[in-house]
Formats: C-alpha cells, structure tokens, sequence
C-alpha cells in the first residue's frame, strides 16, 4: 500500500511534465496507475499492516477499505480510459492530470488508513486536488468552487474537531483502538463526537442539510470530473459514514427508538428521508441533464444513508452494495453526458434532441445507467434497493419506505426528461453533422455498461466484499446463495429475472421491429403547422416537461438561498467591522477605554 | 492633598484624552497627543522628587549628594525627544493629508473618499 | 454627543490612573532613594565601595560628570540615548521622505526684513557659540547635546527667516553621517579596548572639571552635531516641500 | 559582541545618509552579517551589560534560548524583504535602523530601554505605513500608536517606581497583588494595539492595505514577530498576564470579527490585512493559556502565519489582482500560502492547526479549537475565491489586450499597458518561502522542536534571572 502512495505521489508529478510532451501522456499515466492500484489492492489479503513514511502501523487494509478502493479504481480506470480523448478539450491539460492523479491518491490513502489524522490529511489532499480542477469547467464553476471548499471545510473541521475530542478522552488517533472504549462514555459526548465525525461523511456526500453544493460543482465542473466527483469523491463520504457506523458500537452506544434502531441512526435515517425527497424533486425541476443528475446524487445519497443507519443484516449489505451501483451508474451516466457535451457542446436539456440516431452506443449506456439508478431488473441497482426495502419493510419503518419509495417513483421521472429530451425526439438542425463518440470514449462506457449488468446478474462476487465487510465489524452478514438473496421475507434470484426480462425484451423487440413505423415530421410543424418560429426551443417539448409536477411545488423554500443569506448577513457583520475600521483615531480612543474598562471591571 | 502634582499631571492627561475624542481636526488631535506626552513627562519627574532634594548636579552650591532622583530625568530627556520626532512626523503627515483631500476635517475627507471608491 | 463621549472616554482613563495606579505609587516626596538604583548612580559606586562624592575633589571615579543625569543618560543608560538618536534620526528622514513626496513643490518664502537680515548677522555666531557650549559643558551644567543641538538649529532657522536665498547644503548631511557614525564608533572602540560596547574607556579625571567624565563630552559633541544637522534638515525639508 | 547586532546595521544606516539609495545595497549585507554572526559567533546564554555597568544600573543585553531562534528568524526575514522588496530612496535606511531596533527590542533586558526601541519601530512603521500615499491611515495609526507608547513609558516607570530598578529580571521580584495587574495594564494596552489584536488593532486595515511591497511586509510580518516576542517575555517569562481570560476572549472575538471583516472585501489588499488580524490574535490567545505546549504551537502558528503572509503581501503588491497567467511561479507561490494559512494539510500551517488543537484539547479548552475551526472555514472560502480568480483570470485579460490592442489600432494610444512584472528577487524569494512552508509540512520537526524549546524556556523563569543574577552580582 506504502509503494502505492508513493507512486501516485510521484505520478502526480510525472503525469504533469510527461504532459507537457504530448496532452494525452497524463490520462495514459493515471490510467496505468489505477489498473496497477486495481490489481495490487485485488489481490492483498485483508487485515495486512504497513507503515507510512516511517510512521508505524498507520496503513491498515480492512475489508470496508477494499472494497471501496476497488469502486475507486474502476471509477478512476473510465475515467482515465476516456480522457485519453477528451483531454484535447481540457482547459488547463496538465495542471488537470497531475491533479486528478493527486485525486486519486488522497482518496486512496483515506480508504487506507484507519489513523484518523492521517485520514484527515488524505481527504484533504483529495479535497484540494479536486478543488482547483473544479474551476477549469464553465463560467459559473469559479463561484462553484466556493460552495465546494466551504461545504467541505465545514464537514472537515467537525471531522477534525471530533478528532481531537477523541484524542483529548483516549489519548490515540486509532479508529480501532477507540471504538471499544467509547461505549462507557457520557451520552452528550457521545452524540457529539459522532455527529462530529460524520459531519465529514454528511458533507461530502450530500446530505441534507449540507447538499447544497452538490448542485452547482457537479452541474459545472469539467465534463469528465462530473464523472468522478458524483461516482468516486462523493462515495468518500459514504465510506466515513460507513466506517463510523461500523466500527462504533453504535447499537450499545445509544437508547433503542423504534424497532431495533436506535436513536442515532433514526436521526440519520431521517436525514436520508429528506435527502431523497429535495433530490428527487429538485431533479425532477432541473433543465441542465448535469445538474439533474447531481441531485439525483443527493437522493442516492439519501439511500445509502439509510441503508447504512439500518446497521443490520440486510439494510447495511444494502446500503454498501447501493454504494457501487451508485458509482458505476453516475461514472456511466455522466462519461455519456460528456460524450454528448464534446460533439454538441451544451448541457441544457432543451438544446438537443434525437440524438439516439447519431450516438446510439452513448444512448445504450446512458440508458443502462438510468435502469441502474431507477433501481429496474436485471441492471444491479435493483439488487441494492431491494435489500433496503426489504430491511425496511421487516423492521416495519412504513414512512421511511414510503419515502425511499417516492424517490424511486421520482428517479422514473427524473431520468426520463435527459433521454426524452436528449436522446429521444428528433434531432435538432444544428445537430445534423454530429457523430458517435470516438472509439476509445466508448470503449468504458462499454465496460460500465457490462459491469452493472453482470453485477445486476451475479451480484455473488460484490456481495462476497459486502459480507466480509459485515463480519469485520461483527454484524451478522448477508446470507446469499449463487445468485439467490435471501432476507427475512423471501428471497430473489436475480439470475431467473434476468432471464424473464430478456424473454420480455426479446418479444419486445420483435414486435418493434414487425410492426410499421411512424412518420417523422419535422419538430415545429406539429404546434404551428409550418408557421415561421422565432424561438425553436420554446416548443421544444423537454422544455417545462414535467410542468404538471413542477407547478405543485412552485416557490418552495431554498436552502441554497438560504445559505447565501446567512453569508450575506455575515457580510453584514463584516461591513460593521469596516465602518469601524473606517473611523478616526479619535474613535479608537474610544475602544481603548472600553478595553481598560474591562480590564478593571472584570477583576484579576 | 501632597498628591497634587500628581493629580495635575492626570487632569492633563485627561484633557488630551478628551482633545483627542472630542476634536475633528487632526491638527488638534496631534497637540491632544502632544499634550498626553507632555502630561506623562510632567508625572514622571513628580515620581523622582524627594523632599528637600537639589537638581542632581555637583556644583560649588551643591558639593555633596542631597539630590532628587535624577533617573527620571533622564528617562523624562529621552522621552521628549523621542515626543519631538512623532510632533514633526505627524505634521508632515498632516500636510500630506491636507494636500490629498484639502481638508483635516475627518467628515470631509471622509465624502471627499466615498466619492472616490 | 461628541463632547459627552470624550468625557466620558477621558474619565475611564483618570478613574484608572486615580482609583488603581495612584494608590501603588509613593506619595510626593515621599521617596526612599535607597531602594533605588539611582542611589549608587548619584554617589558613582555602582561598581565600586559606596564613598560620597565631593565636587572639584573626587577624582577616578567610575563615572566624572558633575551632572548625574548626564551621566545617566551619556553613560549610565547610553543604549537608551543611541536609541534616542535613532528615533529622533528616523523622524528627520521620515519628514524628509515624505516631503520630498509631497506633489505641490512650493517653497515657503518669508518677507526679507533688512534689520533682521542685519541683526542676524551679529547674534549667529553667538547663538552658534551658545549651543556648542551648551553641549560642550553637558557634563557640568545643564543641557547637553539635544538642547545644544537644538540650539544651533535655531540659529539656522533664524538664517532661514532672515534670507530667502539660503538653503542648507549636504555639507548638513555629512555632518550628520559622521555624527551618528561617530557615536557608534565610539561605542564600538569602548568594545575594541574594554571589550564591551559603549564603554568609557578613557580616564574620568576630577568630578567638575572641563577634562573629565571620559566618552561623555565626545558622545555629547557628536549628539549635538547630529541633533543639530537633523533638525536643520527638518526645517528645511518642511520648508522646501 | 551581541551588541554587534545593533550597532552594525545602526552604523551602516547613519553612514548611508548622504547616498539616497546606499540603504538598500546595505540592508541585505547587514541582514547577512548579522545572520552569519548569530549562527557561527554568538550562541544561547549570553548577557552583555553595555558600558560594563551592572545590569541592575545600566542596560543588560541578554541573548538565551528564546530570544536566540526569534533573532534568526526576523533577521532571516529581513533578509528575505530586503530581496523581495522594491525599496525607494531612504527607505533603506530606515529599514537598517528597524534591523536595529527589532534586534535590540528582542535583545534587551531593560524595560526603558525596549521602550526606545518599541518607539524607534514605531516611529519608522508610521512612515513606512504612510509608503504609496497613505498618510491617512499612517496619522490614525500615529494617534493611537502614540497613546499605546505613552502607556507603555507609564508602565516602565512604574516598574522603576515599584522595583528601583528598570531591568527586567529585578523586577520581576514584584509580587505584590496590587502592583501587578496594574502596571501590566500599561503594557497590555500597547501591545493589544501594537499587535492589533481587534477593538485596539483597527489601524491595521487602512495602514496594510496600501499595495506597498514594504508595509504590510515590515509592519506584519518583522515588527509583529518582535512584538510577539515581547509580550511573551513581559506576559510569560516575568509578569503574570493580568486577566488572561479576557485577553483570550478579546483575541477570540478579534479572530471571529477580523475574519468577518475580511469576507466582506471585495479588494484583496483588505482581506488580507484583516487575515493577518485574525492570525495574531490566534497566536495572543493561544499565548494568555500560559501553557508549554499550546505556546509552542502559538509559536509555530506565528511561524506559518508571518511567512505565508510575507508571500501573500508581496505578490499582492506586484500583482494587485491581476491574475497568474503570466507568473506561474507567483501563483504557485501564492496559492501555497494560501492553502498554508488555511491549514490544508503538507503546509506549515497544517502543523500549526495540528499542534495548536491537539495542546488546547489536552487542557479540555473547546471554545478557542471550535473558533479557529470556524475561522477557518471563512478564510478557507475567501482565499480560495481569491486563488480560483487569480488562476482563472486567463479569459478576461484576453479580452483586455485584444481591446487594447484594438485600441491602438485605432491609434488610441493613451492606454496604459498593464504590467505583470514580479521583479527576480521577489519571485525568488516568495518561491523558496512557499517552498519551506512545504518542507515544514512534510518534516514539521525542523521548527517544532524549536518552537517547543522557545515555549520550555520562556515559561521558566529561572535560567533567564540566573543568567542576569551571574553576569550582576
């Protein structure tokens, strides 16, 4: 793990001066190093220590650590894959290589070490990494980029200020070596320092009440590193909060609440709640496809939380295996917006049309990617979601399945309006010369497609990592049989669905083709019979899509808003300083016999 | 009621204080803090004052030691110069504030700078 | 407003000088000399067996000037004074700095007056006289080399007022330079022959005569050249703009 | 032979005078002289009484373990200005006479005596805050400045009162109740202005935001350490702090206030003075704890602050906002200073936080952890807006010179062209300053154990009275 680091730490550098020879040098090195990574961390045995730069012991590889660092490195892999392409439309191409190698390498050391100062620094060597790639996408990423560091920074200092609470009570910064002592400890402080260190995990991967950056940083970001922020960084988030929820005996830590989950994770639990619901209908508004899937993120988010929070059986198998799908989906479906984004040149949904004609294989993989988020068989999203119901349901948390249930109704609407408005309908004249991505754009949109459909087919293997991330933590672990799941309730063999739906898919696709085709009309002759249209896009008919739903919501509180009125207020604040600042000496005098004031009224 | 040298010395502190607070005109601010460095060397040669004692200098009137602390005076000698060389500077100061905005009225300079920003 | 403000402000200052500092200080008068330092300072035996001082007749001492606060400050203290011609050294090239900044070029002219011009011409040699023997005699009587020094730069202020013509020269700023580097030197030779900096390393002779006291006569020499040349130089940035 | 510290560069200035622009060639050498001299001639645990008077009477200089790696580094930083800086006729001079007198206020062991020097660097900081037309904001400093200075003189003269005597390790045999606090009022009061630490420290703004590559660099970054320096010997090593609870919740409320005020600015300039602000006040809060491991960590905190804002400052002063597209080694600079005094890790400033929070949470104090947490994030926000702009800034400036380009085809020729010049020195130096705050990130040792022997030494009082007593009696 050590020789890893190292090598990403010198890859960086390298990947910067080897771009300068030729643009496409940089992605080629980060993606050597991601497969060396995947093949290394494959094959390492669970539970081996290393040191670090002479610090002892403070590598550890657990079970939880693989496997995260497994969804890293495939994520990382596509993405390095095709940006051997896209690069050429980078902004600042070598500053973005060596960065998105640093990226990775932060990223990594945090799933590799379970010393929490050292985690600290990973994540925000990532953080930063990241950052300053955040601002080479569009106009607004500038402004982006402040939420990102703020929103960050907040979820970090609560990380470190837990941090160093648990220092100041155990005297060590060993995750392990901590959480067996912290269940004797007084209930406030408990409630705090966990709030604290998941206040990190909450940050990053967008949950309420700190979702609000996701929006503006993925919606503006680079194309491709949408890609890595919404399926890699953000499941950075995910892993703090699995690996707290884990390795802290949370259940014997706080009070039982409501059947078998106790009060903490209720919390959380409800946090999740509220995550789906603003992600599901804030997507559902969005007419930017990136900004769409971003919120989309927050509500996927919402789920792996709750799936997490559950901490038994099945819902923390849930919740972990939602955390792959999630990443392979989001990678998947933001390389084919970026695909769309490099022949056409714009993210708004009302700007395209029917380009299923001319990029087909980008239309499959996108289409892939939102069977897999909508949680529909035989695609391995629907696996994840199942367990969680399933947990859900056999706990009898009716309202928490409502919600997580009207996301999954929402995720049907909200995927929709990018394919019907994208993909679907008919191409616009401006469009007419674009063509199929490039070979090697593809070639990982390919292999995302065939991981999520095998995974969705013979979940086993995953579920092998799932398992083994239970036992580590002393849960009892998700049972499973070849491709039979079983729960409390039943079980499910994704093997004979699959086989089901292809039979559907088949006659399906049978009688698509037997039967006889529609005529094309050109766009505008349908609402003005061939009058002359000043503004095509108005008719387009992605435009206010989903205005039925749109309408029922309509003037809804903000919290984005809302955060921008708190700086304003402490703009504000800042403003009184200035005036004061502004004044003569003659006022100074006057704080200087305020303060001598004090000094003698507050007795030494 | 021997104090009241020293009382004199503070009464004048406090008027510089408040010649400081109260003036606008920077002119009168600066002679407000000449006037506190004056009130300071006032109260710090009070504090080397012995009953019946002479100036510290050996002389045909004053052969033999009966004298004040001269240390205060020493220290008193090197504070006014040093008062000297803030009085000069804060007047060039001054002259530059005047020659910028054509006042040493706060409030004036103070429109004269909001137009500008 | 303003006016009640300022009391009130002035009034948080002398309620603390009055109601907390005045009570730990001694009252007037009232002082113990013995527990202080400047006890052995005025008899000359910090380094030495306490024996009293006796004008014209003490001789060798550690330290020979008659004036005890020059004595303080030119040897007992001297940091302080090399201290002292540094602030008032780096006011002179503050004022000269931010005169020479100063956009309006305009140089303050006076209205000539010929008795002046005339009558200055008689009292400058004196008035010069007056401020070398001020810092001459800075050992024995009163003054030193900052009064002295200012007095010269009076003379030169009065050549000033009485003639629109002169300016004064660089031969001011030599001055100075050799002044100040003088000073420093000296204490430097204090460090080459006793091996610590300013000391007095030449014989202190008999306590009230011209000859005595060592450095001090030399170190109040230089100050006065030095305070002189600079406060020239202040008025004369002032006034050239 | 210490006193060759003070008396070099005191020399070099007085014989610089005639020759307007002689200053500058000298201070580098001076600065270089007086490096080579502490690092090969003098070393810790030295007294030299000036004049061979005892130190009870005349003036004792004292050279220990605390003053000894303060003295390195303001000369190692003076250095370093008098490469970066562009220093126009006299100021030289006067930098050499500052040279002097940060020396001597951290050599000196008399009370009277660092009163001189507190004025000398008062009187230079008054003209150098009024560099680049400011003379506005250098009078209101003059003002208060002079009230903080006279208070300062009260409290000497009482210790004299108090004790018969001005050296510092004699009075420290005050221990009478009463007399304490008060004369450590007087000198609170100054130093709260000085190091302008909120209610006291508004001078600061208006005084470092003039865009001079000497101001800001001088005042905040040689005279603060020296002042810091200062307050821990009269506060730590000899008297008591008076109140240390109010003096940290001053400080806290500066931080808090200073940050807001700086995420208000909509000019660099300003921001980075209140920045500056908020970082001394960290460092007198974590100094009024009066505790061996939170005052080295103060110290490193001190450290990072001074030297990542030394880099901020100058390349604010040559760059104004103007953007990195043509000076990527400033922006590296730049942007590693900044990432330090926000505290990401493998900076300095990391280390600074690290070892900070760690000390404050082993004396369970919360408050000060959860307000530099908080100020934090502030300045994380307003400084990687900055950074992001300043980066990011290629599209416009295009745009600019095309225009002017445009213009001057038109024969539009009075367009002035913008300038991105970082003269050679500077860049140099901001780069190997950025690069020791990376050195310091990756082996935090070079400065923490230092920072831990100042912090050990300083908060014993009995070496520096031995020291004193030894050479006195």
């Amino acid at each position: 793990m050590q020789s890893l680091l190292l090598y990403l730490a010198i890859g960086a550098l390298v990947g910067y001066f080897l771009s300068m020879i030729n643009k496409r040098l940089g992605p080629i090195v980060l993606l050597a190093l991601s497969l060396y990574g995947l093949f290394t961390l494959w094959n390492m045995p669970i539970g081996s220590v290393e040191d670090l730069f002479g610090f002892e012991d403070i590598l550890q590889f657990t079970a939880l650590s693989k496997y995260f660092s497994i969804i890293t490195l495939i994520v990382f892999s596509c993405y390095a894959f095709f940006n051997i392409v896209w690069i050429s439309k980078a902004k600042r191409p070598y500053a973005f290589s060596a960065l998105s190698i640093l990226t990775l390498f932060g990223t990594l050391g945090v799933f590799l070490t379970p010393h929490l100062i050292a985690l600290y620094i990973f994540w925000e060597v990532a953080v930063v990494a990241s950052l300053f790639i955040v601002p080479m996408g569009k106009e607004e990423s500038k402004k982006a980029t402040i939420w990102y560091i703020v929103i960050s920074s907040i979820g970090s200092y609560m990380f470190l200020y837990g941090t160093f609470l648990l220092y100041s009570k155990f005297g060590t910064f060993n995750l392990f070596e901590i959480s067996g002592d912290i269940a004797s400890e007084g209930t406030g402080f408990k409630w705090l320092v966990s709030l604290l260190l998941l206040g990190a995990g909450v940050a990053k991967s967008g949950i309420f009440p700190l979702h609000v950056w996701l929006r503006n940083v993925h919606g503006n970001a680079p194309d491709t590193f949408s890609a890595v922020l919404s399926g890699q960084l953000v499941k950075m988030g995910s892993y703090i909060i699995a690996l707290f929820l884990g390795a802290f005996p949370i259940a014997t830590m706080f009070s039982q609440f409501y059947a078998g989950v106790n009060i903490f994770s209720y919390v959380l639990i409800w946090l999740g709640n509220i995550s789906i619901l603003i992600g599901t209908f804030m997507a559902i508004k969005q007419n930017d496809m990136k900004m769409l899937m971003a919120y989309s993120t927050v509500a996927n988010g919402g789920y792996i939380l709750i799936g997490l929070a559950l901490l038994d059986q099945v819902g923390f198998a849930g919740g972990l295996f939602h955390v792959i799908n999630h990443a392979l989906a989001a990678t998947m479906i933001f390389l084919s917006f970026a695909a769309v984004v490099y022949r056409t040149g714009t993210t708004k949904i009302d700007e395209m049309g029917g380009l299923i004609f001319k990029m087909p294989v980008t239309f499959v993989t996108y289409l892939v990617g939102i069977i897999s988020i909508a949680g529909i068989p035989p695609t391995s999203g629907f696996v994840s979601k199942w367990m969680i119901f399933q947990s859900l349901i056999s706990k009898g948390m009716f309202v928490t399945a409502m919600f997580t249930f009207v996301g999954s109704i929402g995720s049907f609407l909200y995927v929709f309006r990018p394919l019907a408005g994208v993909f679907l309908g008919q191409l616009k004249r401006k469009d007419k010369d674009v063509k199929e991505a490039p070979m090697i754009m593809l070639l990982p949109m390919i292999i995302l497609v065939a991981l999520t459909i095998l995974w969705g087919v013979f979940p086993q293997q995953v579920l092998v990592w799932v398992t083994d991330v239970q036992r580590q933590f002393g849960m009892e672990p998700f049972k499973f049989d070849g491709t039979v799941l079983y729960s409390n309730l039943g079980h499910w063999d994704s093997w004979t669905v699959f086989v089901m739906f292809m039979v559907g898919f088949i006659i399906a696709a049978v009688i698509y083709i037997l039967m006889p085709k529609g005529k094309k009309i050109p766009l505008d002759d349908q609402y003005t019979s061939g009058e002359f249209l000043h503004n095509f896009d108005l008719y387009h008919y992605a435009t206010k899509y989903y205005a039925f739903l749109e309408r029922e919501y309509e003037g809804h509180p903000s919290f984005e808003d809302w955060y921008t009125s708190i700086v304003n207020v402490l703009k504000a604040i800042g403003k009184g300083v200035d005036y004061l600042v502004r004044r003569t000496a003659s006022a100074y005098t006057f704080w200087m016999a305020l303060v001598l004031a004090l000094l003698l009224w507050v007795r030494w | 009621m021997s104090n009241i040298i020293y009382y004199v010395s503070f009464i004048i502190l406090g008027i510089g204080i408040y010649g400081i607070v109260s003036q606008k005109n920077l002119f009168k601010q600066l002679i407000s803090l000449s006037i506190i460095d004056t009130a300071v060397n006032i109260f710090i040669v009070a504090l080397g004052y012995v009953e019946w004692g002479e100036a510290p200098i050996y002389s045909t009137i004053t052969p033999v030691a009966n004298f004040v602390d001269p240390l205060p005076q020493a220290l008193v000698l090197t504070a006014i110069v040093i008062g000297v060389g803030i009085l000069a500077l804060g007047s060039v100061l001054l002259v530059h504030i005047n020659e910028k905005y054509g006042s040493l009225d706060p409030d004036e300079i103070r429109d004269t700078r909001e137009v500008v920003e | 407003m303003r006016r009640v403000w300022a009391i009130l402000v002035a009034g948080v200052f002398l309620y603390f000088l009055v109601g907390q500092f005045l009570p730990i200080i001694p009252t007037f008068g009232n002082v113990d000399l013995f527990a202080r330092v400047a006890f052995d300072i005025i008899n000359k035996s910090t380094t030495t067996n306490y024996n009293a001082v006796e004008f014209k007749k003490s001789k060798d001492l550690e330290d020979g000037s008659a004036n005890v606060v020059t004595s303080i400050v030119v040897n007992y203290r001297s940091f302080d004074t090399l201290g002292e011609v540094s602030v008032l050294f780096c006011a002179a090239i503050g004022v000269g700095i931010l005169a020479s900044m100063l956009k309006s070029k305009k140089r303050i002219e006076f209205e000539e007056h010929k008795v002046l011009r005339i009558s200055t011409g008689i009292v400058l040699p004196l008035i010069l006289l007056f401020g070398a023997y001020i810092f001459i005699h800075g050992h024995l009587s009163p003054g030193g080399g900052f009064p002295g020094g200012t007095t010269i730069a009076l003379g030169v202020l009065l050549l000033m007022l009485s003639n629109n013509e002169f300016k004064v020269t660089n031969v001011a700023k030599y001055v100075e330079q050799s002044a100040g580097a003088g000073y420093v030197v000296i204490g430097l030779m204090g460090m080459a022959i006793g091996g610590v900096f300013l000391m007095n390393f030449l014989p202190t002779g008999v306590v009230g005569n011209l000859f005595s006291a060592g450095v001090v006569p030399i170190v109040y020499t230089f100050i006065g050249f030095k305070v002189g040349a600079e406060l020239s130089n202040v008025i004369s940035d002032l006034r050239e703009g | 032979m210490i006193a060759l510290l003070i008396a070099v560069p005191l020399v070099f200035a007085f014989a610089s005078i005639p020759h307007e622009r002689l200053g500058r060639y000298f201070l580098p050498f001076v600065a270089m002289f007086n490096l080579v001299c502490l690092f090969f001639f003098m070393h810790p645990e030295q007294i030299l009484e000036v004049g061979k008077w005892p130190a009870a009477y005349g003036i004792a200089l004292v050279l220990d373990n605390v003053s000894y790696p303060f003295l390195i580094f303001v000369n190692f930083l003076i250095l370093m200005m008098s490469l970066s800086a562009t220093l126009e006729n006299r100021y030289g001079t006067l930098l050499l006479v500052l040279t002097a007198a940060v020396n001597g206020i951290m050599l000196t062991g008399d009370f009277f005596n660092s009163f001189v020097f507190l004025e000398i660097i008062s009187v230079i900081a008054y003209i150098v805050a009024a560099h680049k037309d400011n003379a506005l904001g250098a009078f209101k400093y003059l003002i208060f400045g002079g009230i903080g200075g006279t208070m300062y003189l009260l409290g000497a003269v009482s210790v004299y009162v108090k004790s018969g005597t001005l050296n510092m390790a004699y009075a420290s045999f005050i221990t009478d109740p009463m007399v304490v606090p008060t004369i450590c009022i007087f000198f609170l009061i100054t130093f709260l202005v000085e190091l302008k630490v909120l209610p006291l420290g508004l001078w600061a703004p208006d005084v470092y935001s003039n865009g001079s590559s000497v101001t800001p660099i001088a005042l905040g970054s040689i005279v603060t350490v020296s002042l810091v320096y200062l307050f821990s010997r009269i506060f730590l090593n000899i008297f008591d702090l008076p109140n240390p609870q109010l003096v940290g919740i001053l400080a806290m409320v500066s931080i808090i206030f200073s940050e807001l005020g700086a995420l208000k600015q909509k000019g660099l300039g300003r921001a980075l003075s209140f920045a500056t602000i908020s970082g001394v006040s960290t460092v007198v809060a974590a100094l009024s704890m009066r505790e061996s491991e939170i005052t080295s960590a103060a110290y490193f905190y001190l450290f990072n602050d001074v030297v990542s804002k030394f880099i901020l400052f100058t390349l604010f002063a040559y760059l104004g906002e103007r953007g990195f597209k043509s000076n990527k080694t400033a922006g590296i600079a730049f942007t590693f200073a900044s990432l330090s005094v926000v505290g990401f890790p493998m900076f300095a400033g990391f280390w600074a936080k690290y070892y900070l929070l760690k000390a404050l949470f082993q004396v369970n104090s919360y408050a000060l952890p959860a307000i530099i947490l908080i100020a934090a994030v502030i300045e994380a926000g307003y400084l990687i807006k900055w950074n992001v702009e300043l980066w990011y800034k290629e599209e416009d400036r295009e745009k600019d010179r095309e225009d002017v380009e445009a213009e001057k085809a038109e024969g539009v020729e009075e367009v002035e062209e913008v300038e991105d010049f970082v003269p050679f020195g500077a860049q140099v130096v901001t780069l190997l300053l950025a690069l020791t705050l990376v050195v310091v990130g990756f082996m935090p040792g070079l400065i923490h154990d230092q920072t831990m022997s100042i912090a050990n030494h300083v908060l014993d009082f009995r070496p520096y009275l031995d020291l004193i007593l030894k050479g006195g009696m």
